[in-house]
């Protein structure tokens, strides 16, 4: 069983001894062999043999320097940046109302959650009189959410069909949208195209006008949380039949996405960018732009707001990818929390907030999280990492190898089969309906009945253990005050 | 509406089963010329080896009759059937009128001209009787002589052998089950029964049964002579159609009946061994006196007896599953192709396991397979065959011991599995 | 006496409110308001008590009536300087007040009736009344110690810590007639009550008095910054009055879609509605941040006329009752009976439906203004009525 | 009647379905002690056919019209009235391996361990789900109506 199931190598059966014995160090930790032994006799422990203690010198900055004597080459990893740098929304403390304000309970009451992405005029004009008013000219578009969640980007040849599949049918059962990436779209997919956001990236991985057209909006991506300046890299034995056909590339090959968009040097080449986009689609699709968490994106942000975008997608430093190098993903950037602090008052200092919806997305781990950043001024999150472990996923950070144990993060016909969509699809409507919940249950204690009272609203939260510089940029007061 | 049985075997009890499965009804009479209730023959080489116990050979449950609501007139013998009055005449003079009659009177033993046949101690082995006569005088029986290599002389030959017996079987023809078997799958046997300790003589046949008032020994066409106090005729069966000769019921070599079992004779049906049907693969109408066929047959008579239409019998063909000496061996259709072109043999035999797969192929379809040794899945291949699949595309795979569905291509293993029979 | 607090705090509050409005034009004393008012004290805890009255500087009526109250001289001069500066002051004079038990040390408090000079507006480019919102804001803003609480035309706000009827008499409102009256007596439970933190809240002629708080405060606040408005009271309610000066007054919208933007139909309902529901799709897409949320109930005086409006769940109490040309609101129906003891109609609102009374001639004068909201909200029947006709 | 369907695109050929047969048909239904102690250990009655990424599990499909019934000489298959299913005496069977012969689909076979006597799916008698289906951590299969 065990053997079977690690597409390391981690087990293997010895005829003399007629024992199965494992190698510790091949083990990504991924708890594949652990869920499916059948009696329980399996267990993953970190390995006891470490280095002689060195605050300095970590075992991980040993080994990573021997291998990279070994090899001469570049570190690569997968997941987000999983070191120690301070979560900010564990800092932060959600309000409740007592007495004076009663709260409400949303089995009993009507709870909002519904949301909106798009420009959205600064004013609404108005025709006609008494009794029967309508809009003078109808609103630009936008995407309707059911709840303010959205998949991430996750291309197909990062992940494998089933995992895409699974995303597409859930978004479509819950209301909600999920992301391409930049892997293309599958021809059996179209069909969810109502609930999809198609990417426009360096790559340009098959983009094409049915491509454009069968989505509910287009994303132009600038950079990614996990590797801000850095291009994708999808190794040639990834590209197998089915995605050399969906990227239209030749099979085998390589699929390099280049660091930056060759056709984008500056804000204006941007901005031709999404009008081309958007004549190319009818202005019928609001248009996203995703760039990395990076120092000054409040400055870009006001940059792409004015250049046409609808839908600002800041991605955070401890955002996920299928493979980048460990150095980069692990160095560069910020986190999400203060971005979106910056950018959310950078637009609304400017009085632009309204052109433009921002989507955040690196490392939502829960609903609090999702709540915090839409009190921050978020209008909705972007999941990724989450959803991926609600398919199946132990974050082994082994993506990049394309030996997912769970069938996610690989193209292997035999590993892909370990995903089966009706499962991850299920599971994933659940996560959502899960969180949503939990998202109204905050909201009614707060004795807020509509997210639109949450979007922005910092007087929900309250800092916790921050110094003044970070309240003053989260524009939240300390705990007591 | 009444209708009446001749026979009691695999054939009559399709026959009730399936006329119960469409009408509780109707009157059912089974006449049977054996004094017992239905019972499997096929069984009594396991009776006569102690395999299994007296009771055990009464396959069906005890109260079959009951449950199924069947008349049965046991230990009487139909002797006359006027077709006209629709009526049969029993040995007791009874006459038994019928509105449906169904004719399952198997086969009977074909005795060869040998002289001193009519020994004591000389028995046919197809029924209960058979059986039951020979365990009685077992006791003084050191020696026996089978006189025919074939399924029930190899099976009666094994029984004995288990009872301490020392048996020699004698088939005419130079090598044991010719009919069913290739040269290789019966010298596997060959060999495997002689470690058993079971004598064979092949290329040779019995000229007379010696002894006075008991069998004492047998003399052989080349003059040599064996000592036994036992002998067992089985050189095949032939149709059991002795009563109807001179009267309208056509017969060639069996029964002729149509692919509803009707025979030329309206209300009249026939099934079994008495009958010939057309065979799928050697496409002639002959009879092939095997199980599976008699109770398919029986069950197609009698839903058409019972005005369930739409079953038909549309052919088969021969297939016989043996093991003696420990070898499991099945042979489907046919095994020894005229060496004429147009078919197809593919072999694999390794002698250290023993394993022996053969498949014999016709325009890409399997029309015969012997297996031996590793028999497990053959159904599919029988499958195959009855269906006339096309196996153009996984031909190799057909030798390989791990063949299965998983050899087929997507979509036909996808229709047999999903279409449950 | 303004609590120099770096940071706001709610203003969780109890509170009674009443007004009525003569839809005549005609004028009437300050007394029936004290009286309906009064009665509702077990609402209030004596530390916040006002009024606002329209119609009631009928000569001046041509000019902004800017009431302000001032900790010190020197707050005062300074802000007479600014006035001085960017309006002419026609008259300038102490808002006559009486010595009352119950009312304590009263800030210097003054009234200027002033007008815009048109060159200004010629230069700046801007319309009269956003010239005078940033005066407002100015003062209120920049000069410490000082503060507007009234700057409308032909209206005043009138307002202290005590008791609403200590409150009245102190500012002699017997002496006034106004066609359209609103009060409140305040309870706030955590702010020690100032003179400015007491209602009404005003900005040009808006007054608002509201009971309940705004858990929606945090956003209503930064999305109104975002068109200038600078909430410096320390107090939710002030944002009402923002709002409604931005939707109603800049952004030009009908006043019951602003209602709508402040108070949303459910999705459930605009869904349920669609087709006939795209307009409050639209208000609730583009206002969402302006959705008030949370228990209120307000009376917005302004110069055509009333408007009572509740939370779109209603989670605070609010009466109606009509008698002749006179529309009454207010907490409970014991303050309306208190002064109009057989109304000929008597009703509670529903959730999220505002009520309107309107100047005649005004109201033939503006735009079309149907009675009815557009929402799909059943309309509101009479829970009681007197005599049983009408 | 209910019978079990594979998926084979989801089955991962991890064979935890023949694994938890033979628990399930074992004396302790223990899955250490019919592995380790209970000999001879039998056979699983669904069995995995496997050949590069195909996998997929296959048991007695429990036909309308077995052929298998048809051609058993000793009475040990019989068709169980409620359920449909084919169940198998393994008293009365002698291994003629008739059955074996015509099943289309080959799933009786023979269990050398228990001399002669036939192995097949029986539907794990009277349990609400049969033990694959609910073990099957891929739910590539399926207990369903027809």
């Amino acid at each position: 069983m065990c053997i079977r199931q690690c597409a390391f190598e981690g087990h293997s059966y010895d005829p003399e001894k007629n024992e199965v014995i494992s190698k510790e160090d091949v083990c990504v930790g991924c708890h594949r062999c652990v869920t499916l032994c059948p009696t329980n006799a399996l267990t993953i422990r970190q390995t006891p043999l470490d280095f002689r203690a060195n605050a300095n010198w970590t075992a991980r900055a040993i080994r990573d320097i021997i291998k990279q004597s070994e090899t001469g080459g570049v570190l690569l990893t997968g997941m987000g940046n999983d070191r120690p740098y301070p979560i900010y929304w564990d800092h932060l403390l959600i309000n409740a109302s007592q007495v004076t304000n009663p709260s409400i309970d949303p089995l009993r009451e009507p709870m909002e959650l519904r949301t909106y992405l798009g420009r959205k005029p600064e004013r609404l004009e108005l025709d006609g009189n008494g009794g029967n008013y309508r809009p003078k000219e109808p609103l630009p578009p936008q995407l309707k959410l059911e709840t303010p969640i959205l998949f991430s980007a996750m291309s197909y040849g990062a992940i494998s069909y089933n995992a895409c599949e699974s995303l597409a049918r859930s978004a479509h059962a819950l209301g909600i949208y999920y992301n391409t990436g930049e892997g293309g779209l599958h021809p059996n997919l179209y069909k969810y195209g109502k609930n999809t956001i198609v990417q426009v990236a360096s790559g340009r991985f098959g983009v094409h006008k049915e491509y454009l057209d069968a989505a509910a909006a287009i994303e132009i991506k600038i950079g990614q949380g996990a590797k801000p300046g850095i291009g994708g890299h999808l190794p040639g034995e990834k590209v197998v039949e089915d995605i050399s056909k969906t990227r239209m590339i030749p099979k085998g090959t390589d699929a390099l996405s280049p660091a930056p968009q060759h056709d984008i040097y500056s804000i204006e080449d941007l901005r031709m960018l999404i009008y081309a986009l958007k004549e190319a689609t009818q202005y019928t699709k609001p248009i996203s732009v995703k760039i990395a968490a990076v120092h000054n994106s409040a400055a870009i942000a006001s940059g792409m707001v004015r250049a046409g975008a609808d839908i600002i997608a800041l991605d955070g430093f401890r955002g996920g990818t299928g493979a980048a190098p460990t150095v980069i993903r692990d160095n560069v950037g910020i986190p999400i929390e203060l971005a979106l602090a910056s950018v959310d008052q950078r637009l609304r200092d400017e009085g632009i907030r309204h052109q433009a919806s921002i989507v955040v997305a690196g490392g939502f781990r829960n609903s609090a999280d999702i709540f915090k950043a839409i009190a921050l001024g978020a209008d909705a999150v972007y999941i990724g990492t989450s959803a991926l472990i609600a398919m199946g996923c132990h974050v082994c950070q082994k993506c990049y190898t394309g030996n997912c144990n769970w069938g996610i993060a690989t193209q292997d016909p035999y590993l892909e089969k370990r995903l089966n969509p009706d499962i991850a699809t299920e599971r994933l409507i659940n996560l959502i309906h899960a969180w949503s919940h939990e998202i109204k249950e905050m909201l009614g204690g707060m004795g807020i009945n509509a997210v639109e009272s949450l979007r922005g609203n910092r007087l929900a939260l309250r800092g916790i253990g921050l110094t003044d510089t970070e309240l003053d940029i989260l524009k939240v007061l300390p705990a007591g005050r | 509406m009444g209708i009446v049985i001749i026979g009691n075997s695999a054939s009559a009890v399709g026959a009730v089963e399936a006329i119960r499965k469409v009408d509780r009804s109707l009157s059912i009479t089974i006449i049977s010329d054996e004094p017992h209730s239905v019972y499997s023959r096929p069984l009594i080489s396991y009776l006569l080896s102690g395999e299994l116990r007296p009771q055990q050979i009464f396959y069906r449950s005890k109260n079959f009759y009951e449950k199924n609501r069947v008349r049965s007139l046991l230990g009487r013998c139909a002797i006359h059937v006027d077709f006209k009055k629709k009526a049969v005449q029993l040995d007791n003079d009874e006459r038994i009128s019928y509105d449906r009659l169904l004719i399952a009177t198997g086969g009977k033993p074909f005795l060869p001209k040998i002289e001193g046949l009519h020994t004591p101690g000389v028995y046919t082995f197809t029924k209960l009787e058979d059986a039951n006569r020979i365990l009685s005088i077992l006791k003084e029986v050191q020696k026996a002589v089978v006189i025919g290599g074939g399924l029930i002389g190899l099976k009666a030959a094994e029984a004995l052998n288990k009872r301490k017996v020392e048996v020699t079987v004698l088939e005419l023809a130079d090598r044991i089950l010719s009919l069913t078997m290739d040269s290789t799958a019966s010298s596997i046997l060959e060999k495997a029964l002689r470690k058993e300790g079971v004598h064979l003589i092949t290329s040779n046949t019995v000229e007379a049964i010696l002894g006075n008032g008991r069998v004492e020994s047998v003399r052989l066409a080349d003059g040599k002579v064996l000592n036994g106090q036992l002998v067992i005729v089985a050189i095949g069966v032939s149709p059991n159609v002795e009563i109807f000769k001179g009267t309208p019921l056509k017969v060639e070599k069996g029964i002729v009946v149509n692919e509803r079992m009707e025979t030329n004779i309206p209300d009249v049906f026939a099934a079994g061994d008495v009958v010939e049907t057309y065979d799928k693969i050697l496409k002639c109408y002959r009879t092939i006196p095997i199980w599976p066929n008699a109770y398919l047959q029986g069950k197609v008579a009698g839903y058409q007896m019972s005005g369930e239409e739409k079953y038909r019998y549309d052919g088969g063909f021969m297939m016989n599953s043996i093991q003696v000496a420990h070898i499991p061996t099945i042979s489907v259709g046919l095994t020894n192709p005229p060496s004429e072109d147009g078919f197809q043999v593919m072999k694999k035999f390794d002698r250290g396991s023993g394993i022996y797969r053969k498949i014999i192929l016709k325009d890409d379809l399997i029309v015969g397979a012997i297996l031996a040794g590793q028999i497990d899945r053959a159904g599919i291949m029988t499958g195959l065959l009855r269906d006339m699949v096309n196996v153009k595309g996984f031909k190799k795979e057909l030798l390989n011991d791990q063949f299965g569905f998983v050899s087929l291509p997507k979509s036909l293993r996808k229709e047999r599995l999903l279409n449950i029979k | 006496m303004r609590p120099t607090k770096p940071w706001f705090e709610k203003d969780i509050s109890g509170c009674s409110l009443t007004g009525f409005i003569s839809e005549d034009g005609k004028r009437v004393s300050g007394e029936a308001i004290i009286q309906s008012i009064a009665l509702m004290n077990e609402r209030s805890n004596g530390l916040g008590g006002g009024f606002a009255g329209y119609g009631i500087y009928p000569e001046m009526k041509d000019l902004y009536a800017f009431h302000l109250m001032f900790d010190n001289t020197l707050a005062k001069e300074e802000t007479e300087r600014i006035l001085n500066e960017l309006l002419f002051v026609e008259l300038q004079e102490k808002i006559p007040t009486r010595k009352t038990n119950g009312i304590h040390h009263p800030p210097l408090l003054m009234r200027y009736f002033t007008k815009v000079d048109e060159n200004k507006l010629f230069e700046l480019e801007i319309s009269e009344e956003d010239y005078i919102v940033e005066t407002v804001m100015k003062i209120n803003a920049r000069v410490k110690g000082a503060y507007v609480f009234s700057s409308g035309k032909n209206m005043g706000t009138f307002k202290a810590v005590g008791f609403p009827d200590d409150v009245g008499k102190f500012y002699r409102l017997e002496e006034y007639q106004g066609c359209t009256w609103i009060a409140h007596g305040r309870f706030p439970t955590n702010t020690p009550g100032w003179w400015g933190g007491a209602h009404p809240f005003t900005l040009l002629d808006f007054a608002v008095v509201h009971n309940g708080e705004i858990s929606s405060y945090g956003i209503n606040k930064r999305y109104l910054e975002m068109f200038g408005y600078e909430c410096t009271l320390m107090t939710d309610t002030e944002v009402m009055a923002y709002l409604f000066d931005l939707l109603w007054r800049r952004h030009r919208l009908p006043i019951e879609v602003v209602c709508m933007a402040l108070a949303s139909p459910t999705w459930t309902e605009i869904d349920h509605y669609d087709g006939t529901m795209e307009l409050a799709k639209a208000v609730r897409t583009v206002y969402g941040s302006a959705l008030v949320n949370g228990p209120f109930a307000i009376l917005l005086g302004h110069k055509k006329g009333l408007i009572g409006l509740n939370d779109r769940i209603k989670l605070r109490p609010l009466v109606a009752a009509r008698k002749g040309n006179t529309l009454y609101i207010a907490s409970e129906e014991s303050g309306i009976r208190e002064i109009c003891p057989t109304p000929e109609k008597l009703w509670a609102p529903k959730a999220g439906e505002p009520i309107m009374g309107w100047l005649k001639e005004e109201y033939q004068s503006e735009f079309e203004l149907p009675r009815t909201r557009i929402s799909d909200r059943e309309r509101s029947e009479p829970v009681y009525s007197v005599s049983g006709v009408y | 009647m209910k019978r079990i369907f594979v998926k084979e695109e989801v089955c991962i050929g991890c064979r935890l379905c023949e694994i938890h047969c033979v628990v399930e048909h074992s004396k302790s239904k223990n899955i250490i002690k019919a592995f380790k102690d209970e000999n001879p250990r039998i056979l699983p009655r669904i069995f995995v056919e496997e050949k590069g990424k195909v996998s997929f599990g296959l048991q007695c499909r429990h036909c309308e019209e077995p052929y298998c019934l048809e051609a058993c000489m000793s009475g040990a298959l019989y068709k169980d009235e409620k359920t449909g299913a084919v169940l198998h005496n393994r008293e009365q069977c002698v291994g003629c391996w008739m059955c074996v012969m015509v099943c289309p689909y080959g799933v009786i076979r023979r269990d050398l361990n228990e001399k002669k006597i036939a192995s097949k799916c029986d539907l794990c008698l009277g349990k609400e789900i049969p033990v694959c289906v609910a073990r099957c951590p891929n739910e590539a299969l399926e207990y369903r109506e027809v």
